[in-house]
């Protein structure tokens, strides 16, 4: 980035540049639409672990690899995958400060009774609060 | 410090009391650094003919020092006051001493009702004492508290007692307080609680071993207990608010 | 910067936006208009008549305070629910309607694209919607006053199950037009921000680097990023508050499954950073007032950026330290009070630079330059006082205490109200083409300044004798009776109706200096940043030509040239090049 | 925003991204903390309260899965619009967005019938935890489709005469985000039971 007086930077036509590479979109899709139908079959086997990697493991790989091969965001400039990092980073901080009052019922000189106690009138109903 | 603008009557109202001190005086020096020095430039570098300013980019190394040293030794005050900050906390707010007696304290738009054993010493039997904007305790004696809210969000304040706890509604919150002096001192809701907010005063009154047997005498007596748990002036007014709600 | 050229000049004035600037009808040139610096007037002026109306209320609630019980001249007797809807919409108009629609979204218009040498923003229309919105939030949230019930009164912090129940808060429509206005207030703001972010990222003039780029640009910038990033789990939460209100869900409500804690949470990871919304800004316009008056070099550009930023960070770890007490575990406070108190560290380093910056000045005490160092003077009590908050052991007691609000209010009068000024007084040549009086303009500073600390200094004092906030009166609490807290309160109240009077030599200066004030020239401070090589005021579209620049913002003083500034869009001659 | 009232600002690109693109990145980011605030008040819920399962059991997993498809085959769709786009095939490009907005539509009805089915059933808004995030978290990213798709209809209208050819990438762009948004919300919604 020189500071000479040439370097006017104004796009005429930004859309006549910039252009990515485009692969084989289709082929991306039936990988996506296979990892689906695995995340649907996945918790009919009904071993937990097995469910939890379905549900979201897979969709934490469909979601990269839409980010990556349909939102191009690989060869995007690489400040955009920082300000996405630093996104959910941020997310990963909220999350990390609200986790220890709401997602526990007790904890150091409280106890959420009416958490326990929805809890309990819940478990067996149908999951409906009458 | 604050001695002066608030008694201080439990067992740690002198340690809250002295970490303000500490952090009073420890910011109030950076703050006259600060101010003094801003002033004193201002005179100095005033307009003066004859006086070009000059070119500094605040880049040169024998300048700079006059930011970065100040910098770590703020770094270090802030130490110097995380840790007893830190100290103080625990004490109050994270460690439980064991309890002598328990109280259940109950909040609601717009008064405090309080729970307390009866001459059994057990909780949640017949002889249990419940009064309305008033609390009965002994001096020098760690009573544990049980906050509940029936409503909204509260705060159980003891200015006196350097006390403050939110009631949630949903929670139980246990905390403690141990008097030491004897008197009657404000109780203060410190949440926005709605209309009656300002109107939810409540009296805590710090006793002696032997006026207290005798206020629980009277308070457990049949006859009486009643009239005991009957709502002061204060809690008369809030039912008059309640009332009027539209 | 390395895109070709192609030949924009000569598109210059061509690519303006409606042909035939002259026969514009009044609502195209100032209701509906796309210029930046016509948005930035509405901004202003609805901010600057918001902020009438937020003293206003301020004045109510402060007499009711001082005389509790009688009836206030100019508006009656203040019951409880009244009073509570005082401090309530007051805080709110205050934050929202006062301090970010001036401090952000009126200087942020007016100042980046001059600053960064183009014509407007990169979406003219989608910053005319910002404010379009912005406007009906300020009418929906005026309106409910005039609901059954009136308006919401349940503090600006809004915490359920108050709010989310008009059983409990007794203003079940005000509750809901004050969270909709909020939730259309932080659309238009995000709105415009994004404008601000991509304009300065993207429209900046050609050989303007990173570290050309002004401070105050660079922190509007911070800001409206800082902004962004904290509102949107708040944005989501005001959808589950106003379901909670109005469809029976029980997102906060612990009788069926909810928790009222995760409002507190979503409330202060946006409130939190908001502070520095307010407060970036107005650090900016400091930066850029202290450099012209002292004729200095800033103390350390990059120091302030790296500081700036630093800060941006820490205040999303820190939320927590306003809740301390509110019943989360109490094992959290301890990370909560070591981020807090680590984040006075780079604000300190901050303003340590601004003082320095004076050092080897050449110092004018003109008045936007009384107000810029006024604003060190006075944010340095907010900020130290800030500390007794941030440290957990401390905070039990003076928290929700009048403390607190002294503290706030050292911290946010100096960003929204002198920073306002600051700024006001720093550019009005340049936003109407006159000069101010500096007479009536240094009247109404020092005026201004004394009754500002009239007003807080006392209540440091009654925060610390244990007055809790949002108390209509304190008759009931007798500790809070003592006659020598009263009189601190009637000084405190005193305080603000001479803040009030002195206001009116402003208001005469502003409009007076319309018309009469002497005309400006295109760069009465001798300032070198691009908005100074521009008629006063400027024109549609800005710049005849635009500007190249070839040097930072705060070349003041130079050594080896004739005049102590050196605008950034001045090419280098000859003559100098042999001379540097 | 035609092209004549553009101004230079919008036209200048100093970071090598083309404005409207910036632009977009930015709104994702920011809808990144308003779908993030939500889901992750949801999911802390969601973990804490094993009650939740059994309501979470009442949702048509077939519906969702549907809907994944439907989302996974309109992104792919938007992706070739992009591609098209960048050899200056307007009318092909335009093609291909208005078989997007279609997938958008397709998701809208599936989803039409899917609730009119569980309200009918009596699980609405207020029938309890699970139920008011499924509808409020489900509802706002459909309402994010919804505007996705008129947005796209109405770019349409300018690619097929070969204008505005740029605006196909951004769209694009806010389309995968949503079809990832609803990626995450399909296992958090329905699978998990």
């Amino acid at each position: 980035m020189s500071h000479s007086a040439q370097n006017i930077a104004v796009h005429s036509e930004p859309e006549t540049e910039d252009h990515v590479h485009h692969g084989n979109y289709v082929k991306i899709w039936a990988i996506l639409v296979v990892l689906l139908i695995i995340s649907v079959l996945g918790p009919l086997t009904g071993i937990r672990l097995l469910v939890l990697f379905a549900a979201f493991g897979i969709a934490v790989i469909k979601a990269y690899m839409v980010a990556k091969n349909f939102m191009h965001v690989n060869v995007e400039r690489r400040w955009v995958k920082y300000l996405l990092i630093t996104c959910l980073a941020f997310l990963a901080i909220l999350f990390a400060g609200v986790a220890p009052d709401i997602m526990r019922h007790q904890g150091l000189h409280w106890n959420n009774y009416a958490a326990k106690q929805a809890i309990q009138s819940g478990s067996h109903g149908d999951g409906k609060h009458e | 410090m604050l001695e002066r603008f608030a008694t201080g009557a439990s067992t740690y109202a002198a340690s809250i009391d002295h970490l303000i001190f500490l952090i009073a005086v420890l910011v109030g020096f950076w703050f006259l650094v600060a101010e003094v020095a801003l002033f004193w430039l201002m005179a100095k570098f005033r307009r003066r003919d004859g006086h070009a300013p000059q070119y500094v980019t605040g880049e040169e190394k024998h300048l700079t020092k006059w930011v970065t040293i100040p910098h770590f030794l703020v770094i270090a005050c802030d130490l110097v006051i995380i840790v007893p900050a830190i100290l103080v906390w625990v004490n109050v707010k994270q460690t439980l001493p064991p309890a002598q007696e328990t109280v259940r304290i109950f909040s609601q738009q717009w008064a405090w009702s309080f729970q307390q054993p009866g001459p059994d010493g057990i909780l949640d039997t017949a002889d249990d004492i419940r009064t309305v904007g008033e609390l009965h305790v002994k001096a020098n004696t760690v009573y544990h508290f049980e906050l509940q809210s029936r409503d909204v969000l509260h705060s159980f304040s003891v200015p006196v007692f350097r006390l403050k706890q939110d009631a949630v509604p949903g929670r139980t919150i246990t905390g403690w307080f141990n008097a030491t002096r004897t008197g009657t001192f404000d109780i203060q809701c410190t949440q926005m609680c709605g209309m009656g907010h300002g109107l939810m005063a409540g009296r805590i009154i710090v006793e002696t071993p032997q006026q207290h047997a005798a206020w629980m005498k009277r308070a457990s007596s049949p006859a009486l207990a009643a009239s005991a748990a009957l709502p002061s002036d204060t809690a008369a007014e809030n039912t008059k608010i309640a009332e009027v709600r539209r | 910067m390395t895109t070709p050229a192609t030949g924009a000049h000569a598109h210059a004035g061509s690519h303006g936006h409606e042909p035939g600037h002259h026969e514009v009808s009044f609502f195209h040139k100032y209701l509906w208009s796309t210029d930046h610096k016509m948005i930035a007037m509405q901004y202003l002026f609805t901010g600057a008549a918001l902020a009438l109306i937020g003293g206003y209320l301020a004045y109510v609630f402060r007499m009711q305070l001082a005389f509790p019980g009688h009836v206030v001249p100019g508006y009656g007797l203040v019951t409880p629910n009244r009073y509570n809807s005082l401090v309530t919409i007051h805080g709110s108009i205050m934050i929202f309607w006062v301090a970010m629609p001036v401090l952000v979204a009126a200087f942020g218009n007016f100042l980046i694209p001059l600053m960064i040498g183009c014509d407007d923003m990169v979406f003219p229309r989608i910053n005319r919607l910002s404010y379009q919105v912005f406007l009906v939030s300020a009418i929906i949230l005026l309106s409910s006053f005039l609901v059954k019930g009136g308006a919401f009164g349940g503090a600006w912090t809004s915490y359920p199950p108050l709010s989310a129940n008009g059983v409990y808060n007794l203003t079940p429509l005000g509750s809901t037009l004050w969270l909709v206005a909020v939730a259309l207030e932080f659309v238009a703001f995000l709105l415009g921000g994004l404008n601000f972010i991509v304009t300065t990222m993207n429209g900046r003039a050609p050989g303007m680097r990173m570290w050309d780029i002004p401070i105050v640009v660079w922190m509007i910038v911070i800001a409206s990023v800082l902004f962004m990033a904290s509102v949107g789990p708040l944005i989501a939460g005001a959808i589950m508050l106003l379901f909670d209100q109005r469809l029976g869900t029980g997102f906060f409500d612990p009788g069926r499954g909810g928790d009222p804690l995760l409002w507190q949470h979503l409330f202060w990871f946006f409130g939190h950073p908001e502070v520095y919304v307010v407060l970036l800004p107005a650090l900016g316009i400091t930066a850029e007032i202290i450099t012209v008056f002292a004729r200095k070099k800033l103390f350390g550009y990059r120091t302030v950026l790296y500081t700036t930023w630093a800060t941006g960070v820490l205040s999303f770890v820190v939320w927590a330290h306003h809740q301390f007490i509110a019943g989360i575990d109490p094992r959290m406070a301890n990370v909560f009070t070591i981020t807090t108190l680590l984040i006075s560290v780079p604000i300190t380093e901050m303003i340590f630079v601004y003082i320095a910056t004076l050092y080897g000045g050449s110092i004018q005490f003109t008045t936007p330059m009384l107000w810029a160092l006024s604003f060190i003077a006075e944010f340095l009590i907010g900020g130290v006082t800030g500390i007794f908050l941030g440290a957990s052991g401390a905070d039990i007691y003076f928290h929700d205490t009048y403390f607190v609000v002294a503290h706030f209010h050292y911290t946010f009068f100096p960003s929204a109200i002198i920073g306002m000024f600051a700024g006001l007084t720093f550019w009005y040549p340049k936003m109407f083409g006159r000069m101010l009086n500096e007479t009536l303009g240094k009247i109404h500073f020092w005026g201004t300044i004394i009754a500002f600390n009239m007003i807080f200094l006392p209540l440091f004092i009654t925060g610390a004798a244990g007055d809790q906030r949002r108390i209509y009166n304190y008759a009931l609490f007798s500790e809070q009776t003592r006659p020598e807290l009263q009189y601190l309160r009637e000084l405190s109240t005193i305080g603000v109706m001479i803040l009030m009077t002195f206001q009116v030599f402003f208001l005469f200066n502003f409009f007076w200096s319309l018309k009469h004030g002497e005309r400006a020239s295109e760069n009465p401070w001798l300032s070198n940043t691009l908005e100074w090589t521009v008629p006063s005021p400027p024109p549609h579209g800005n710049f005849a030509e635009l500007p190249t620049v070839y040097r930072g913002p705060y070349e003041y003083a130079t050594p080896g040239r004739k005049e102590d500034y050196w605008p950034q869009n001045a090419p280098i001659t000859p003559l100098e090049e042999g001379a540097l | 925003m035609s092209a004549t009232a553009r101004s230079i600002a919008n036209l200048r690109s100093v970071t090598g991204i083309p404005t409207a693109r910036l632009v977009t990145w930015w709104v994702i980011a920011s809808e990144i903390f308003i779908f993030g605030g939500l889901l992750a008040s949801y999911v802390m819920h969601r973990l804490a309260h094993p009650e939740w399962g059994i309501a979470a059991s009442h949702t048509n997993t077939a519906a969702g899965a549907t809907n994944t498809f439907v989302l996974l085959t309109s992104s792919l769709f938007a992706v070739l619009a992009h591609k098209a786009a960048d050899a200056h095939d307007g009318p092909k490009a335009a093609k291909f967005l208005r078989l997007t907005a279609l997938g958008g539509l397709v998701f809208l009805t599936i989803k039409g019938f899917e609730w009119t089915h569980e309200i009918r059933e009596g699980f609405v808004l207020a029938s309890g935890g699970f139920w008011s995030f499924y509808y409020t978290v489900a509802g706002l990213h459909a309402l994010h489709v919804l505007a996705g798709l008129i947005i796209m209809l109405v770019f349409a209208v300018d690619v097929a005469k070969n204008e505005n050819l740029p605006r196909v990438q951004c769209i694009g762009l806010y389309w995968h985000f949503v079809d990832i948004i609803w990626i995450f919300l399909f296992p958090l919604l329905y699978i998990a039971k």
